[in-house]
């Protein structure tokens, strides 16, 4: 300890919209301590909704004022650059959207430590009381969200890590229907993300013992000096890859993810499908582009067999899915594929490609946003015993209620990536990026690029078969006699769909603007 | 600082002795601990006999100094009883992993100065480490294995229970006494032992005034927690709930009949209450040095003096522990922990806040921390301080009322009911004996009759 | 020297992965997480000794707490499913199905 | 690392002596069987025997060993902490480093603040209490 | 310079599809009158805008108007017509109002005459709101010059199509309209590698087709797009081996929806094959042209073979028509310029020809309630003037002389045959062994119309009634059309030829000679 220690200088100003999120969570805290239990949900609401928009306006402040620091925040340990401020945006906008969701009735348990049919829970949903705990929980949640992709170095990203699937862990086992299934879901979620963890933990130690640095910028230098097979490296290269793939839900790493996305309350299903996999893609990216950046050839061709197989994966086992929330899940392992495409394509001097970047980030934007508007349609969409989760149940949803059926289907098509949806343009920009790249290398990178290109264009087109299917089944098959009742849906929910519809269809007609926006973030590139 | 000799050991004059040096002293150390249980031992018997108008042991040896022999002897002789149920390993297991680091905690206790031992110049203290205190209370932690295996080992719900109880116990004052200690090293700036007891060499300047050396008057309030927790740790009356003989039969320690495993359980135990006084003299009575009139003669902290000085502050604080056992009823567990949960933990946090305040005023005012922004800070804590010592006074006596209006309540119901004519009210048992034995008894709808 | 730590770490690691993959109780299988995440601090302060910089046993601290938080919220939900099922074998968690 | 010797020579004397007392325990003392004396004592009446693994006890428990890592955790920051708080001066009283300054007073504050709200919370829940 | 006539082409429609998805419930007359009149309104601007055509400017486009769409992609809305596209736009334009009153009772409930249900009853609203979009985007598909543009709508049009079969067609509908959204998605998806491609290789940071012309060079590089284009137009225009959609989705769409999906949407992928594959990969085009004749003698062949063996009245046609299609294939890769311009008149003629039959089949099927030609049988004898119609469109079908589908056929196989393309005879022994298909052709339609409209009446047909104002207002203008083409096709040649030529220049093909002798026809 001795030697002169520099007291740290902490910009606060920068992180303000990170700080005003854990602040509001703290604050949620409290309010669940001290609050009576009438008055909670009423102050959580607010205090939520109003934080997460506030750290939003934050942002946009920073981008409007726009002079970005050169260097990381608190000493290098957040980087708030172009497309981490963008992430920060998407994110909040998906979890105040998703706030709106989650603020419904009967999505969560009333008493999550009753025993599921014991006579307790009986009292507990008979006398109303619910865990207003949920909302500290997803603030909690968004703020790791947030952190994640920020993080410049691979300490603050493991600890960013562990601050956003804890919350959602405890949140998966929360579902009021169907509570074996969202306890199990819970748990399988908790022990292989901790194992993911692990690996990723493991790995940040290798390559701090070869770097003997932990920041990315000095991994980076560190990479440019040394020799570049240094077994360290290499293993740790590969735990971390394990760690990071794991939780954007890449195969072979994929198998958590139907689990959870089916147990977990609908609601969080579309937190986790939409700002978990935001934060894990920019997480991703931060890693291998800043970081790993030199090492491209080394990673590359597991990255091209890891996107192949994701796609591949994603798309035919989604085919044979009978659980709506299933079928979703397959089918967001199949869109990480297409996300890691434009993650390979990165070939540029600086081991960064600008233009990959603003696809990847439109990608993510337009992506997220009708996934979230997905889940809210099949939130609606009610049996007797909570959702109708067999497709089998969806039979004839047309006929049955037009309107919501159509707006599924809308973004059905949009998943699968029709022209006139933002889905489209989605895939479109990552492709282009892609192909781009890989000319630019003139050198065999093209060749596998293109195969690359070609094997998602096939996986779409496989995909297409499922999302078309469904759509089959909702129009053109006769409705059930005894089938599924379309709840009333609250304001926030029509809320959540309403917005989710119109940025896939504008976007599908005009995507031009939220492209500038894209281009602007990911114009600075990372900052290194 | 003046006080400060050329005879104190620093952490560099540690790990510098040959092995032969090194032995000698853990055996001299080791000695030290066995003779001082097997003393103890009468002492404490003595001592409380002695408070209670009773003669004690009298009868081994002269004044009965060698009761704690024979009782040694005695159980070394008993039947080595093996329930069946155990599970071996881990049962025989647990007495040894209780005592080794009982020994090994008191290992970074100074003793004395630099003294010359067979010509070499070395401290008085078997190791220092620069995180002693740390090994310290990592040792006490582990020891709570011990005692857990030794719960969990015997199958028997009552030594189960036991076990959990005192698991639960330990770590619980092990929070607020880490916390204590807090305060100590925000003073002396290390974690070292023999440091700290230099740092109490001489008081600073405050404001002008200089301060007394002893951190145990310097920060009072950690000492007092201190005191408190080290009954907690030690789990001696009035915190000896483990034992608990009424409630528990002896706790996880039931199914060690009196053989020499019992030996090694109760050895341990009175080697935590050891090690207990001994940090408490450490780190807030000025270790070995001696006391203010004392301390005037120069001789005083050189050579072997030192030793007598220590022997006499530890002895008199294991009197001090006796003296309570002696006077002080057991607690009940609820007690126990809400004491050391609502009370202890806020009260640290507090008062850790304050310390560190208080130090960062001084270091600004002698310049050692140039920044100005330090009243807003201070303010802060405040706030803190306040905040804390509020939530703790309001919740404190808010449990309190509820627990006295439950009790009320019950008490009102309870009255209701015997007012009403028997037959009918109060619910009355029938005689038949199996209810004793848990069988429900049919309540009489009341207003019948 | 640090070559032997880093081996002890290494295994470690790996006894913990294994038991993860082998052992079919979930609080077992929990506490493999927890030995990996000990042998990554092994590791970290390894290093940290090494390239004699404090880094590594900083991280160290974190990578505790972060261990002792995933030990709360992993034993609450295992309790949950415990006092549900009356048994922590993973494999009886098999609802969730293709 | 020879500073951890001398805890190891002590450790080999006191395990000795432990395992010694262990071992010959069962020598020392005589053998006179005894069907009761062999069962678990639970004061006198039939012994309920406990499932292999130990049996099931309150989860009060397992709560109270969660309270205790985290707040643990805490103190184990709050050590290092206070050690640079000061600033560390030799002998001759010349400062060798300045400590961390008011900037590890805020952040402390922060951190105790932090901790200070889940412990209210916990307390609201009557996670503290014990009836 | 940027005129606004396609623009309009294309909003009107497009409005008038909100209005009638905007419609009250119950006033589905009111939604069908208003898509008629629609419809009539889009096909008199465009007759206008085609007479205006020779005098309006631009060399190789007319009418362009160029907007910014996606900057960053290099994509515009570009629009604007050369001859090729103006016939086909007109081919639309003519056949969505006549569709209108061919389906005017398909939404709400078809029944025959003895009362069966074939298809029941759906939203009409939906249905002609539907009919309303696609006959945009199907004006949008051939108006693009932007080839993202193009590429959108060849997608963009899937989507009312499926519905419009999955909801409203026969028995096996939402299989068959899976597998032909499938199919076409496929195609679809490798033509966007292939535009990606290009625009990447490119570098020109555009999309817009004539900056594009010619910029490919390397061979190689020309191989993969080529077969990424002609792989989608393949399909589309359903080219032997994977034309196995069609029939499923022509036997099972309603009747309307099948004219336009055979009339109109096939002649996408001729049309893109004729502007996309040729002109911006000639080397490869060449390269290939023997492969794709060959494929398309093959479909000529299959296509009749197969219809002989049919029982069932549309898949019949629909054979009939990948027969059709082989012969526009062959015309467009022979590379001369009677055959290309004989394959763009045939796909204009197609349309006429193969709409009549489908319908006139449809209203037969409408009173019978079975696509079976065996269900049938002196129909004439009670329904002279339904028995006329579809004899006409039957020979309409063998392209007799005098009916327009002659002239066009006749320019194919000449212009292939004396096709100086490639020096060797192969194009001729390639029309030689297509010839073979007119006398296959004679066979099933003649021996359809045999068996349907001859010999002794079938009982049920005894209660057919013979058409009504609305059909013959269906099915005269077609006639009129493929009679008055037969004899004077020269308005259409003269639209055509001058792009034709233009084409040709554009694949490099050096043989004037033929330029002239075409232009002469």
């Amino acid at each position: 300890m001795n030697g002169v220690i520099e007291a740290p200088t902490i910009e606060y100003g920068a992180l303000a919209p990170l700080l005003l999120v854990f602040g509001a969570a703290v604050l949620g805290v409290l309010v669940e301590a001290f609050a009576p239990r009438y008055l909670r949900r009423a102050i959580h609401m607010p205090l939520t909704l109003l934080s997460l928009l506030g750290a939003f306006a934050l942002v946009i402040v920073t981008v409007v004022k726009g002079d970005l620091a050169e260097t990381a925040a608190a000493m290098g340990a957040v980087a708030i650059d172009g497309p981490a401020l963008f992430i920060w945006g998407v994110v909040l906008i998906l979890s105040a959207v998703c706030v709106l969701m989650i603020n419904d009735e009967g999505h969560f348990v009333a008493s999550a430590a009753a025993v599921p049919g014991s006579s307790e829970e009986e009292e507990a949903e008979a006398a109303g009381s619910e865990h207003t705990e949920i909302y500290p929980l997803v603030l909690f949640a968004v703020g790791g969200m947030m952190l994640f992709p920020a993080a410049n170095d691979l300490l603050t990203m493991f600890v960013a890590l562990e601050v956003m699937s804890l919350p959602l862990y405890l949140l998966c086992g929360l579902a009021r229907r169907r509570r074996l299934l969202s306890q199990e879901a819970s748990m399988k979620y908790f022990l292989l993300g901790a194992f993911s963890s692990a690996f990723f933990l493991y790995g940040a130690a290798m390559i701090y013992g070869f770097a003997g640095t932990v920041s990315l910028t000095g991994i980076s230098k560190a990479l440019g000096t040394s020799g570049l097979l240094d077994p360290l490296l290499m293993i740790g290269l590969a735990l971390l890859g394990v760690g990071l793939l794991f939780k954007i839900g890449a195969a072979p790493f994929q198998a958590w993810k139907p689990d959870v996305y089916q147990g977990a309350p609908t609601p969080i299903t579309a937190l986790m499908a939409s700002g978990t996999l935001v934060a894990a893609v920019g997480a991703v990216l931060r890693v291998f582009w800043v970081g790993l950046g030199n090492l491209d050839w080394n990673w590359r061709p597991v990255m091209w067999a890891v996107a192949a197989l994701t796609m591949i994966i994603g798309s035919v086992l989604a085919i044979t899915q009978t659980d709506i929330k299933r079928m979703l899940a397959y089918s967001s392992i199949a869109h990480a594929g297409f996300l890691l495409i434009g993650v390979m394509a990165t070939y540029d001097k600086a081991g960064q490609n600008s233009g990959s970047l603003s696809a990847i980030l439109f990608y993510l934007l337009v992506y997220s946003l009708t996934t979230v508007g997905a889940f809210a349609v099949v939130t609606l969409v009610r049996d007797p015993g909570g959702e109708a989760w067999h497709l089998s149940r969806w039979a004839g949803l047309g006929k049955r209620s037009p309107v919501l059926a159509g707006v599924f289907a809308f973004f059905l098509l949009a998943f699968a990536g029709i022209p006139l949806t933002s889905g489209f343009f989605g895939k479109y920009a990552v492709f282009t990026a892609a192909l781009g790249s890989g000319m630019e290398s003139g050198d065999s990178l093209g060749g596998w690029m293109t195969g690359l290109v070609v094997l998602g264009v096939v996986a779409s087109a496989v995909a297409a078969f499922f999302y078309v299917r469904v759509i089959v089944l909702m129009f053109f098959s006769e409705p059930a006699a005894d089938g599924p009742t379309i709840a009333v849906p609250s304001m926030g929910t029509v809320a959540v769909i309403t917005v989710a519809l119109l940025v896939t269809v504008g976007v599908g007609l005009f995507p031009q603007p939220v492209l500038d926006l894209a281009n602007q973030a990911a114009s600075g590139l990372f900052i290194r | 600082m003046t006080h400060v000799l050329a005879a104190d050991p620093t952490l560099a004059d540690f790990g510098k002795d040959p092995l032969w040096i090194t032995i000698i002293k853990a055996v001299m150390l080791f000695a030290f601990l066995m003779l001082g249980i097997l003393f103890g031992v009468w002492y404490e018997r003595k001592l409380i006999s002695r408070m209670q108008n009773r003669f004690g042991p009298n009868r081994a040896g002269k004044f009965g100094l060698l009761q704690s022999v024979a009782d040694g002897i005695k159980m070394g002789l008993k039947e080595d009883i093996f329930p069946r149920t155990v599970d071996k390993v881990l049962y025989l297991l647990a007495p040894v992993i209780m005592v080794i680091p009982a020994f090994l905690a008191f290992s970074i206790v100074p003793f004395g100065p630099m003294v010359n031992l067979f010509g070499v110049q070395t401290p008085l203290q078997l190791v220092d480490l620069p995180v002693a205190v740390l090994f310290m209370l990592a040792m006490g932690a582990i020891s709570v294995y011990g005692v857990v295996l030794a719960g969990w080992s015997s199958r028997s719900p009552y030594a189960l229970l036991g076990g959990l109880r005192s698991a639960a116990q330990v770590v619980s004052y092990e929070i607020a006494m880490g916390l204590s200690f807090v305060g100590v090293f925000l003073f002396a700036g290390t974690l070292s032992t023999s440091e700290i007891v230099k740092a109490q060499a001489g008081g600073g300047e405050f404001l002008g005034v200089s301060m007394p050396s002893w951190f145990a008057i310097l920060l009072l309030p950690s000492f007092l927690i201190y005191v408190v927790c080290m009954f907690g740790e030690a789990a001696r009356i009035p915190f000896d709930l483990p034992e608990g003989e009424g409630e528990l039969v002896g706790g996880f320690q039931t199914e060690y009949s009196s053989s020499l495993k019992f030996a090694l359980i109760m050895m341990g135990e009175y080697l935590h209450t050891f090690t207990a006084s001994g940090i408490a003299v450490t780190l807030f009575l000025g270790g070995w040095r001696a006391p203010w009139p004392i301390s005037l003669w120069d001789g005083a902290n050189q050579g072997w003096w030192p030793v007598l000085w220590f022997f006499i502050k530890f002895a008199l604080t294991f009197s001090f522990i006796i003296w309570v056992r002696a006077s002080l009823p057991r607690v009940r567990y609820d007690q126990l922990m809400s004491l050391g949960w609502k009370v202890l933990i806020p009260l640290n946090l507090a008062w850790i806040m304050l310390v560190a305040s208080v130090r960062a005023v001084m270091y600004v005012r002698d310049g050692t921390f140039t920044d100005a922004s330090l009243v807003p800070v201070l303010v802060l804590a405040a706030i803190v301080v306040i905040g804390a010592l509020a939530i703790w006074a309001r919740f404190d006596t808010v449990n309190q009322r509820r627990k006295e209006a439950r009790k009320a309540e019950v008490e009102a119901e309870f009255e209701e009911l015997s007012n009403e004519p028997a037959a009918g009210g109060f619910p009355v048992p029938p005689l038949d004996l199996p209810h004793y034995h848990g069988v429900q008894h049919k309540e009489i709808p009341s207003g019948t009759n | 020297m640090t070559a032997h730590y880093l081996v002890l770490s290494g295994l470690l690691f790996a006894i913990g992965a294994l038991g993860v993959l082998i052992r079919r109780n979930a609080i077992v299988v929990f506490m493999c997480v927890e030995l990996m995440l000990n042998a990554c601090n092994l590791a970290f302060v390894t290093f940290a000794r090494q390239h004699g910089n404090l880094e590594g046993q900083i991280i160290a601290f974190f990578v505790m707490v972060v261990a002792a938080a995933e030990v709360v919220v992993g034993l609450a939900i295992i309790v949950t499913i415990f006092r549900t099922r009356r048994s922590a074998s993973v494999d009886d968690a098999n609802l969730l199905k293709y | 690392m020879d500073l951890y010797v001398p805890i190891l020579v002590l450790a080999v004397l006191a395990g000795g002596f432990a395992i010694f007392s262990v071992a010959i325990a069962p020598f020392t003392g005589p053998k006179r069987w005894n069907r009761a004396k062999l069962d678990a004592y639970e004061c006198g009446i039939e012994p309920t025997p406990q499932p292999v693994g130990g049996g099931r006890f309150p989860l009060k428990y397992m709560v109270t060993a969660m309270l205790f890592i985290v707040f643990d955790i805490e103190i184990i920051f709050l050590y290092p902490w206070a050690v640079s708080f000061a600033p560390l001066k030799n002998d001759v009283g010349s400062v060798l480093s300045s400590g961390l300054g008011v900037f590890a007073l805020v952040e402390m504050l922060l951190f105790i603040v932090t901790v200070l709200v889940a412990y209210a919370y916990v307390w609201r829940r009557k996670g503290l209490d014990w009836d | 310079m940027s005129s606004l006539w396609l623009p309009i082409l294309m909003a009107v429609p497009v409005l008038g599809a909100i209005v009638v998805a905007l419609l009250p419930k119950g006033s589905d007359k009111a939604a069908k009158q208003l898509t008629l009149a629609v419809s009539l309104v889009v096909l008199v601007l465009t007759l206008v805008m085609a007479f205006q055509f020779p005098s309006a400017s631009g060399e190789r486009f007319k009418f362009e108007a160029v907007y910014d769409w996606i900057p960053s992609f290099g994509v515009h809305f570009g629009v604007g017509v050369d001859g090729i596209a103006l016939v086909l736009i007109a081919l639309s334009a003519v056949l969505v109002p006549i569709v209108v009153l061919a389906s005017w009772h398909d939404a709400d409930g078809v029944r025959t005459a003895d009362g069966t249900l074939i298809t029941p009853k759906r939203s009409v609203k939906t249905y002609f709101s539907l009919l309303l979009v696609l006959e945009a985007m199907m004006i949008g598909v051939f108006a693009a010059t932007d080839i993202f543009l193009f590429y959108v709508f060849f997608e963009a049009m899937l989507i009312p199509m499926y519905f419009m079969i999955g909801s409203y067609g026969g028995a096996q509908r939402s299989y068959a309209a899976v597998k032909f959204l499938l199919y076409s998605l496929f195609g679809g998806l490798l033509m966007l590698v292939a535009v990606i491609g290009l625009y990447v290789v490119a570098g020109k940071g555009t999309f817009m087709f004539p900056e594009l012309v010619g910029v490919i060079q390397d061979p190689a590089t020309q191989k993969w797009l080529f077969a990424g284009f002609f792989i989608a137009f393949a399909i589309k225009a359903p080219l032997w081996p994977v034309h196995t959609w069609l029939p499923d989705a022509a036997a099972q769409a309603p009747a309307g929806a099948a004219v336009l999906l055979v009339g109109v949407l096939d002649k996408v992928g001729t049309f893109g094959m004729l502007r996309f594959c040729l002109e911006l990969f000639p080397e490869a085009a060449k390269a290939f042209t023997m492969p794709i004749v060959v494929l398309a003698v093959i479909s000529i062949i299959y296509g009749a073979i197969v219809a002989i063996g049919q029982t069932d009245m549309k898949r019949l046609i629909a054979y009939t028509s990948i027969s059709h299609f082989g012969f526009i294939v062959m015309g467009v890769f022979a590379m001369s310029q009677v055959s290309q311009a004989g394959a763009t008149l045939y796909m204009v003629n197609h349309g006429f020809a193969t709409g009549a039959l489908f319908l006139a089949a449809g209203f037969l099927i409408a009173r019978r309630g079975s696509p079976h030609i065996a269900d049938y049988g002196g129909v004439q004898k009670v329904a002279p003037l339904l028995a006329g119609y579809f004899l006409i469109a039957g020979l309409a079908g063998l392209s007799l002389p005098g009916l327009s589908s002659f002239v066009s056929e006749f320019m194919v196989m000449v212009g292939t045959y004396s096709s100086p393309a490639f020096g060797s005879g192969a194009l001729t022994v390639a029309a030689i062994v297509s010839a073979v298909a007119v006398i296959l052709a004679a066979v099933y339609i003649l021996w359809m119309v045999q068996r349907a409209l001859n010999g002794p009446t079938a009982e049920p047909v005894k209660a057919f009634k013979d058409l009504n104002v609305r059909e013959v207002a269906v099915l005269a203008p077609l006639v009129a059309l493929i009679i008055g083409f037969g004899f004077f096709p020269k308005p259409l040649l003269d639209v055509i030829n001058p792009a034709v030529t233009q084409t040709l220049v554009n694949v490099k093909v050096d043989n004037p000679a033929i330029a002239e002798k075409g232009a002469g026809q």
